[in-house]
């Protein structure tokens, strides 16, 4: 080995171990311990960071996970069963199952059905308009139709259809994560269980008026008459402050409700056509995939 | 993992300097011209794909507290040898990129890839992941240099370019060559071109997407 | 130089249309909606049914709480339903609709014109009769009035401001008043202050109303500790704190409230509403209500029943012109544009302004300018456009550290901003959602 | 006076982060809020002047004696990357929200060109110990100025709608070539 | 293969395995790049005088000359003819006015003191503007701009704005005057070292 | 009654005053000194003027229309403000192909790139300025020669490049000032320069207007004259042979045009009063620092785009008074 090799290893390698030690020693001196699962966890999640599991971020989802070291009342709607095991395999623990679930927009207030009565001229965002006014129209409890929901969604899931002035869901896209529910000052979508085929009944509207009044509002709004209570086999719509609700826990998906419904509040969707109503149906719903 | 993939992902998708936003100094350093955006390109992916190599290599064998002084020792090793050849073969590109190359140690690109990749793939992977990863790099700077270059002095791989079509069509002309928007190749015009150029791929990418 | 509060403000164009209009009595409605919440604070609870039979004067809903108060009945006749009626916001709300039958009062009431001057009861006695009389502040905040009496312990007020700013253009309602009714605004002020036990009272009245100060002066003299104050005209001058600063210097520090500074601040109609109640026995149940607007045929200032729908208002001054897109209840710059003319007067009902088409839509938003104009007429020296981002942006915590609470809502943001950004529009939300936070941490 | 054109010459004429092109990760990645800007600012200062100093010392006493001068970016980097990661352990006792605050960056700072770059520069400048220190304060006194006005503007624009495509990093980098060529009016001053 | 665990032994062994191994290619690189770097250290310098000066057979001894008031001194590398005769001289000079500080510049001169050529070896002016020099002074289809040709005694090497016969760089005046600072300073040396008179054996300050 | 009423919260009236309404005005007070820089530079500049208003409006339409899909709003008046702050801030003898790019540049880079109107940081007319004097030294820095009033093809340097450069040269001062127009040429604008920085007695006619009408406050032009005043005269007091008298400062180059026009842009300037103060004082130090030591002979642009730079922190750390701050009075 010639001299300046030598060297060459010499220094680098004094300096390789004067460093490791001195690391090694400030290392015990100062050592913090920081459960290495929180960063596995961490690296589990989806990192959408979008904040449907309820905690700032998927860093603090996964740091309350690890101190809680259970998964009650925790899960990541993005990710779904699927990561939840992950996590959960990394925790030891059982990973809750979770239906999947869809957003649903419970209002049917299109301007067709629901007259215009003023003209709300303020900040076409919901918040704002729901803080100072009841909307355009006579019902306080309907859409308001200024697309909040759509902004706040974060995976292209839900749109205004200009046409009815209504949001609309696309169910694929889907990950039941929230957002909107929390950003709909009137309360109208809810988090439904998925059925085959993205199939559903549900009561389009919230409107809790008296039948006269809401009737008066809204054309479609359901006046809480309780048909559909009485002709449900399977104990799933309960009927409160004038409006009916479908349990989609409980729902069967027997269609029995939607035909008694004297105003049609009762929406079924993504169902094949009847063969005979075909045509009008067409027109009215998009035909399922 | 399908080691095309793997290897082209580097050039749009995970681009590092396009999309990863990785390794900015070189980046926006070393583009003043073409050929100097290629250079440093290259000599950064043997960096990076040898690094690669040795680290995947003996991952199983650095435990962890160390990990990382480990890397870089590794990465500082091929980063001098570079820095040797290229003194020695073309002292000319050596010159101009003066700081930069020993600077390659500590592109992010390069550690990153080290940890996020090599140290927990194989030999194989790592290598391709480090070519593929190296030549988006060295793609990213010299279409940043091309940019830079033709606005800034009209001209492309020291090729002029109004000079160079007119010699093309009549090879007597004599052609006073102008100046470009020298922004381009001073500080300032290295910012907005990367800035335009990323929006740009920005879009690209959500189009096809 | 007159007195005015130190910075901010802006001047719109005053348009005192009716001032020189009489108070005239508004005919009685065919059926009156009271509706159980016109004050700030719980709503009153309902204590008649349907069917009843009612006077003019009786309670019908009884106070929920501290910060609440009774309602009376402001027509005689048969409660026909109790249910819920359209508001100003457009929500229904519950209310006491009833048909109305006669104008039966109760006995009590003293309906004369006679000056009463001899003060009899103590502090308490007034106190108590305002809170049973359901008096609110009839400046626009509808607060009810005994809470202002009754400071937290260890605050004691030692001046008592009685706001005859009215700096809101259009309305006429208090200037008529302290017009046709000074004698009995002055005894309201000597009440106010027996039941505050303070030795001094100021009346604050902006420049543009000489005849009233005139008036009131001279009144004054005869009334110890009372004295009136001239101010500047600029809006928000009649703003709590801003007449606060202007009559005494003082500043209400941020977030606290009026009596921290040993201030309280009442209504001129306020002032004339205790007058009635305690020396009268006559509670709150008919208020003064300006009916203006440059297109309406007889712009005038009326007594009107509680509950009496807002479209016989405006038929009494001449109906409701053809060229009309908005009508406000208030004044056009704190008030509130109403939905339908169906909804009925409260008490917080100072004044009707019908804005026509050409006037009463709002111009399209810009891309602010950042000019700053905001902030210059801001008179509780905040950045409106910063709020208005913080807010749009969902920034609540910069939002509150950069005093949204403090924000009182008087529009000279919105007003002056030459991208007719929609200012205070997000700052209210801000304030909203601020609030919300601030409560959910307590 | 060598010392003030040091200073000037670092800070605004050859700004390290605008016209040097050192340390744009942390400019770019630290930059969106003025309190992490700060920190940021801080950490970089201390690690720099460090750095150089040890670096200074080990170039002069070590390598240029034994003739080993192209040990040079190897010795530098591994002691650069110790320090860093000694300051890392001690912070994280001493002052977890210092920590908290620039724990992620910190090993950014290992990786950050301005640390290995000035250390190199000190030495191909010749600069003595104590120049080498002032130049070093003042390259952070750069990085800070530049890193914490681009923080302000960031800041701010977060904020505005700036247009989808150049959201983000794009328009940082627009931002920081206008903030560089406004910095080129002080060229020429030393 | 599971990891190592990081024990202070583990962690000893394995940095100092890694800097070993490092250390000893690097010394191995080393050793081999090092001829070729002094070369091509050496080659730029022959390149650069080649370039600047006329065909010539050999070099003769490199002279080194601190000038009056310099501060730091020139390097002269003759260059002989097949006789071992001075033909020209290549000088190596510098300014330390250029736009951003030192600049240096090998040129050409031959046996009567007119310049052949010149080559800029290092500088630090802004790409674009002063930058030009390196080929700016060089065209010698433009008579007022080149320094190719000329004698510095008899034609006012510095920029027309000074009053002299060069038309410098546009917009670059700074970075032109400082390379024709540079140029005048290596004809005075020369000037100096042969007082006139072309001889290689009768030169001042040899001070190195 | 069955009427659709409007609703809206309130306050349901409004100024009136608009952004349309306060970019005209601004022209409107430019307007004497472009004028006088027609007169004096003749049609070149009259070309430089309309290429660079029209080519902000045309970009500023393009990118609207196509690129951000939004309404154009280039009626709105601040493109042809900053298309005539362009003209006004280049010889008037430069080609036209450069003022384009330098348009193209403004909008572009200084304005849409940031989203529009009031959304960008940096003074939009002075980021094309710069961008074209670093890409085009040559060009931006020659200027016509006008001292004959008939412009004639030679080019002469302007006051501040006259003493710079000899400075430079080592020239005494004396010597200089001989060579440069007495101040009432200054004043009245008999000098070369670029278009806007002629006409010192115009530009204040505009700023009186400006001040009348309420579109700005004086706060900024006056702070950023002061400061140089100051700063210069005492430079001047120290060492009258190295450095020109504060009149001579206040009086050349972009100063003025600089002072009431370009630093007083509300979208880059501070909010606040005292925010516009620092924010002046800043930009008057930059400018004499780079005119007394810096390369380039006129500064007030670098200095307005730095202190541009500043303005969100300004923003940030200067507030207002807010009411209630401080519990005087307390009884
Ligand atoms: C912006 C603003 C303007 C106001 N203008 C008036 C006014 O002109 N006259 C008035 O009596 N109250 C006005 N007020 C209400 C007062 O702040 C205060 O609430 C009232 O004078 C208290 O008296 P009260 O409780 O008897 O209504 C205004 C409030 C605000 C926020
Ligand atoms: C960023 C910048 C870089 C410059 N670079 C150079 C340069 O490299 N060489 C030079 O002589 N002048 C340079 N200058 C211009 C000089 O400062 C000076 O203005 C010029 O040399 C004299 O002008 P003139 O040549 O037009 O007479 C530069 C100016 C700036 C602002
Ligand atoms: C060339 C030119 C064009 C103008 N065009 C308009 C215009 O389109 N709209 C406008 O409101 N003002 C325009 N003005 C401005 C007006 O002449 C006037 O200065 C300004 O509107 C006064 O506003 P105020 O009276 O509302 O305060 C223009 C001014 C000039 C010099
Ligand atoms: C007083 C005032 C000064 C202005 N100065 C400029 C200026 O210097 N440059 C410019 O491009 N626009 C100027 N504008 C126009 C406009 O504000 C500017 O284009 C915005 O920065 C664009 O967002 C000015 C506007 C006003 C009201
Ligand atoms: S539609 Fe609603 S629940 Fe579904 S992803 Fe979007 S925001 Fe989340
Ligand atoms: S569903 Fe709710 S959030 Fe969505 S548009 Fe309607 S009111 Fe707004
Ligand atoms: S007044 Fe309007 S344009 Fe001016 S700063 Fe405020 S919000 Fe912006
Ligand atoms: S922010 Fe609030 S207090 Fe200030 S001007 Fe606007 S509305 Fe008035
Ligand atoms: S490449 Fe320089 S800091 Fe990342």
């Amino acid at each position: 080995m010639s001299e300046p090799l030598l060297y060459t290893v010499i220094i680098l390698s004094a300096i390789g171990i004067a460093a490791a030690i001195i690391l090694y020693l400030v290392a015990r001196k100062f050592h913090v311990y920081e459960d290495p699962r929180i960063d596995q966890v961490e690296e589990a999640l989806p990192a959408a960071n979008c904040g449907g599991c309820g905690y700032a971020g998927c860093r603090a989802f996964a740091e309350a996970i690890v101190k809680d070291n259970s998964l009650d009342d925790k899960y990541c709607p993005v990710g779904g069963n699927e990561v939840m095991e992950k996590v959960a395999s990394i925790m030891g623990l059982e990973a809750e199952q979770k239906a999947p679930r869809t957003a649903v927009v419970r209002c049917n207030g299109t301007c067709e059905h629901r007259p215009q009565t003023h003209n709300y001229e303020g900040v076409q965002t919901c918040a704002i308009a729901a803080l100072n006014y009841s909307g355009e129209t006579d019902c306080q409890y309907g859409c308001l139709g200024f697309g909040d929901c759509c902004t706040v969604c974060d995976f292209d899931a839900i749109h205004m259809n200009p046409e009815t002035g209504l949001p609309e869901v696309i169910d694929e896209n889907c990950v039941a994560c929230g957002a909107c529910v929390e950003a709909c000052p009137r309360d109208l979508i809810e988090l439904r269980k998925v059925m085959p085929k993205y199939r559903k009944v549900y009561v389009a509207c919230r409107n809790m008026d008296k039948g006269g009044p809401a009737r008066k509002a809204c054309k479609v709004a359901c006046i809480g008459c309780g048909k559909c209570e009485e002709v449900c086999k399977f104990d799933a719509i309960t009927i409160s402050n004038n409006l009916a609700f479908i349990d989609s826990d409980k729902c069967k998906l027997c269609r029995k409700c939607a035909p008694v419904c004297p105003t049609n509040a009762i929406i079924e969707e993504n169902f094949p056509p009847p063969k005979k109503k075909q045509a009008e149906e067409k027109e009215s719903k998009p035909a399922e995939a | 993992m399908n080691q095309w993939k793997n290897f082209s992902k580097g050039f749009i998708k995970e681009n590092p300097v396009f999309i990863l936003l990785l390794g900015m100094c070189p980046t926006l350093g070393t583009t003043g011209s073409a050929i100097n955006g290629l250079g440093m390109g290259l000599a950064t992916t043997f960096v990076l794909v040898m690094s690669n190599l040795v680290i995947s290599l003996i991952k199983n064998l650095i435990p962890d507290k160390v990990r990382i002084p480990a890397f870089i020792v590794v990465i500082a090793t091929f980063v001098t040898i570079v820095q040797m050849v290229m003194q020695a073969f073309v002292p000319a590109l050596y010159e101009s990129l003066g700081l930069f190359i020993p600077l390659i140690v500590v592109n992010c690109i390069v550690l990153g890839r080290a940890e996020a990749f090599a140290s927990k793939n194989t030999v194989l992977s790592s290598v391709v992941d480090g070519l593929g990863i190296g030549l988006g790099f060295a793609f990213a700077l010299t279409l940043l240099g091309s940019v830079r270059e033709i606005l800034g002095s009209i001209s492309i791989f020291n090729w002029k370019i109004a000079e160079g079509f007119a010699k093309l069509f009549n090879p007597e002309t004599t052609f006073a060559q102008g100046d470009g928007m020298l922004v381009f190749i001073l500080a300032p015009g290295a910012f907005i071109a990367l800035g335009f150029l990323i929006a740009i791929i920005n879009r690209l990418n959500k189009t096809k997407a | 130089m007159l007195k005015t509060f130190k910075y901010g403000g802006v001047h719109p164009a005053e348009n005192k249309l009716s001032a020189g209009k009489a108070i005239e009595q508004l005919p009685l409605p065919k059926k009156a909606a009271v509706l159980v919440s016109q004050h700030i604070g719980a709503p009153s609870k309902v204590v008649v049914a349907k069917g009843d039979t009612v006077k003019v004067g009786q309670v019908i809903a009884q106070s929920a709480g501290f910060v609440s108060t009774n309602i009376h009945a402001p027509v005689s006749g048969k409660v026909l339903k109790i249910d819920t009626v359209t508001d100003n916001s457009g929500y229904k709300k519950e209310a006491v609709v009833i048909n109305v039958d006669g104008d039966e009062w109760l006995d009590e009431i003293d309906r004369s014109d006679t000056l009463e001057t001899s003060i009899n009861l103590d502090a308490k006695e007034i106190t108590d009769k305002i809170l049973q009389s359901g008096i609110v502040g009839l400046g626009g905040a509808t607060f009810p009035t005994h809470v202002k009496l009754m400071p937290p312990s260890g605050m004691k007020a030692n001046i008592l401001l009685i706001n005859g700013v009215e700096c809101e253009p259009f309305l006429t309602s208090d200037h008529r008043l302290m017009l046709e009714k000074g004698e009995e605004i002055l005894m309201g002020t000597q009440l106010l202050m027996k039941a505050l036990k303070v030795k001094k009272a100021v009346i604050g009245i902006e420049r543009n109303k000489p005849d009233a100060i005139k008036h009131l002066s001279k009144l004054a003299t005869k009334h110890e500790g009372i004295s009136v104050c001239p101010l500047k005209v600029k809006y928000p001058q009649g703003g709590e704190k801003q007449l606060i600063k202007a009559v005494t210097g003082r500043e209400v520090p941020s977030g606290a409230l009026p009596i921290s500074v040993g201030a309280v601040v009442n209504n001129v109609g306020t002032a004339f509403a205790v007058y009635e109640a305690v020396m009268k026995n006559k509670p709150l149940f008919e208020r003064i209500v300006t009916v203006t607007g440059k297109n309406i045929e007889k712009p005038s200032n009326f007594r009107v029943r509680i509950g009496t729908p807002v479209n016989e208002l405006i038929e009494a001054a001449g109906g409701l012109p053809e060229d009309t897109a908005r009508i406000i209840s208030g004044g056009p710059m704190m008030g509130k544009a109403i939905p339908t003319t169906d909804v009925p007067v409260t008490k917080g009902t100072s004044g009707i302004l019908i804005i026509s088409e050409e006037a009463g839509h709002r111009k399209p938003v810009e891309n602010c300018i950042r000019c700053g104009r905001c902030v210059q007429v801001c008179p509780m020296g905040l950045e409106p456009y910063l709020l208005m981002t913080l807010s749009e942006n969902k920034k609540w915590g910069k939002a509150e550290t950069e005093k949204v609470m403090d924000c009182i809502e008087c529009g000279s943001c919105s007003y002056t901003c030459p991208a007719n950004r929609p200012l205070l529009d997000y700052i209210r939300y801000g304030k909203t959602s601020v609030g919300q936070i601030i409560r959910s941490r307590k | 006076m060598e010392y003030i054109i040091i200073i000037i010459s670092a800070v605004l004429v050859n700004n390290i982060v605008l016209t040097q092109f050192l340390g744009i990760c942390p400019f770019l990645g630290v930059s969106k809020k003025i309190d992490t800007a700060v920190g940021m600012t801080g950490a970089v200062a201390f690690v720099m002047v460090l750095a150089t100093i040890v670096t200074f010392l080990i170039q002069h006493y070590l390598l240029n004696p034994l003739n080993l001068a192209y040990l040079q970016t190897i010795t530098f980097i591994l002691i650069i990357a110790s320090l860093v990661q000694l300051v890392e352990i001690i912070l994280k006792k001493v002052s977890p929200a210092l920590y908290q605050a620039l724990g992620v960056f910190l090993p950014l700072i290992t990786t950050n060109c301005a640390i290995l770059g000035v250390a190199i520069l000190v030495i191909q400048k010749d600069f003595n110990l104590m120049e080498g220190v002032v130049y070093a304060i003042a390259n952070a006194i750069g990085f800070g100025l530049a890193l914490i006005i681009f923080a302000g503007l960031r800041e701010h624009l977060d904020m505005q709608n700036v247009p989808t495509g150049l959201k983000g990093v794009p328009i940082a980098l627009i931002t920081a070539g206008i903030l560089a060529m406004a910095f080129m009016g002080f060229s020429g001053i030393v | 293969m599971a990891k190592l665990e990081s024990s202070f032994k583990n962690m000893l062994i394995a940095l100092f395995g890694v800097t070993f191994v490092a250390s000893a290619s690097l010394g191995l690189v080393n050793d081999i790049t090092k001829a070729p770097i002094a070369e091509a250290e050496k080659a730029k310098k022959t390149n650069a005088i080649a370039a600047v000066l006329p065909e010539f057979n050999h070099l003769g001894e490199t002279e080194k000359m601190l000038p009056d008031n310099a501060k730091d001194s020139l390097e002269i590398y003759p260059a002989l003819n097949d006789q071992g005769e001075v033909i020209a001289n290549a000088v190596k000079t510098y300014s330390y006015n250029g736009f951003n500080g030192y600049i240096e510049v090998m040129v050409g001169f031959n046996h009567d003191g007119i310049i052949t050529g010149y080559r800029v070896l290092k500088h630090e002016e802004t790409p674009g503007l002063g930058s030009k020099m390196k080929t700016w002074f060089n065209d010698i289809s433009k008579e007022n701009q080149t320094i190719l040709e000329k004698n510095p005694e008899k034609v006012n090497l510095t920029v027309s704005k000074d009053g002299g016969d060069i038309d410098g760089i546009t917009a670059a005046t700074i970075s032109s005057r400082a390379f024709l600072e540079s140029v005048n300073l290596a004809y005075n040396s020369l000037h100096d070292i042969y007082d006139g008179v072309t001889s290689a054996t009768s030169k001042k300050g040899d001070k190195q | 009654m069955n009427k659709t009423l409007t609703i809206s919260p309130s306050p349901h009236i409004a100024q009136g005053d608009s952004v349309q309404k306060i970019m005209y005005k601004v022209i409107f007070a430019l307007s004497p000194a472009l004028i006088w820089s027609f007169i004096v530079f003749g049609l070149p500049a009259i070309f430089v003027t309309a290429t660079s208003v029209l080519t902000c409006l045309i970009a500023e339409w393009l990118i609207q229309k196509f690129l951000l899909r939004t309404t154009p709003s280039i009626k709105d008046g601040s493109a042809i403000l900053t298309g005539i702050l362009l003209a006004m801030n280049v010889p008037g003898n430069i080609p036209l192909w450069i003022v384009i790019i330098g348009a193209l540049v403004s909008i572009g880079i200084g304005k849409m790139a940031f989203g529009g109107l009031g959304q960008n940081v940096f003074n939009p007319a002075l980021t094309g300025r710069v961008f074209l004097l670093i890409s085009f030294p040559v060009q931006m820095t020659t200027w016509p020669n006008v001292t004959k009033t008939v412009v004639d093809a030679t080019t002469e340097a302007t006051p501040l490049n006259i003493i710079k450069e000899g400075l430079k040269n080592g020239k005494p001062l004396t010597e200089l000032t001989n060579q440069i127009p007495d101040y009432t040429d200054l004043f009245f604008g008999n000098l070369s320069g670029s278009l806007g920085e002629i006409s010192t007695i115009l530009l204040l006619l505009g700023f009186g207007y400006m001040l009348i009408r309420k579109v700005i406050s004086w706060h900024i032009p006056v702070t950023v004259l002061g400061t140089i005043f100051v700063f210069t005269g005492v430079l001047w007091l120290a060492n009258p042979d190295r450095f020109m008298d504060p009149v001579f400062h206040i009086l050349t180059g972009g100063a003025m045009l600089g002072a009431i026009f370009m630093a007083t842009d509300m979208v880059t300037s501070p909010m606040t009063k005292k925010g516009q103060i620092i924010f002046s004082i800043g930009i008057g130090v930059i400018t004499v620092c780079i005119r007394t030591w810096g390369a380039y002979p006129e500064g007030i642009s670098f200095a307005i785009l730095i202190m541009n730079a500043f303005t969100p922190l300004i923003n940030n750390y200067i507030k207002p008074k807010r009411f209630g701050e401080k519990q005087n009075g307390k009884a």
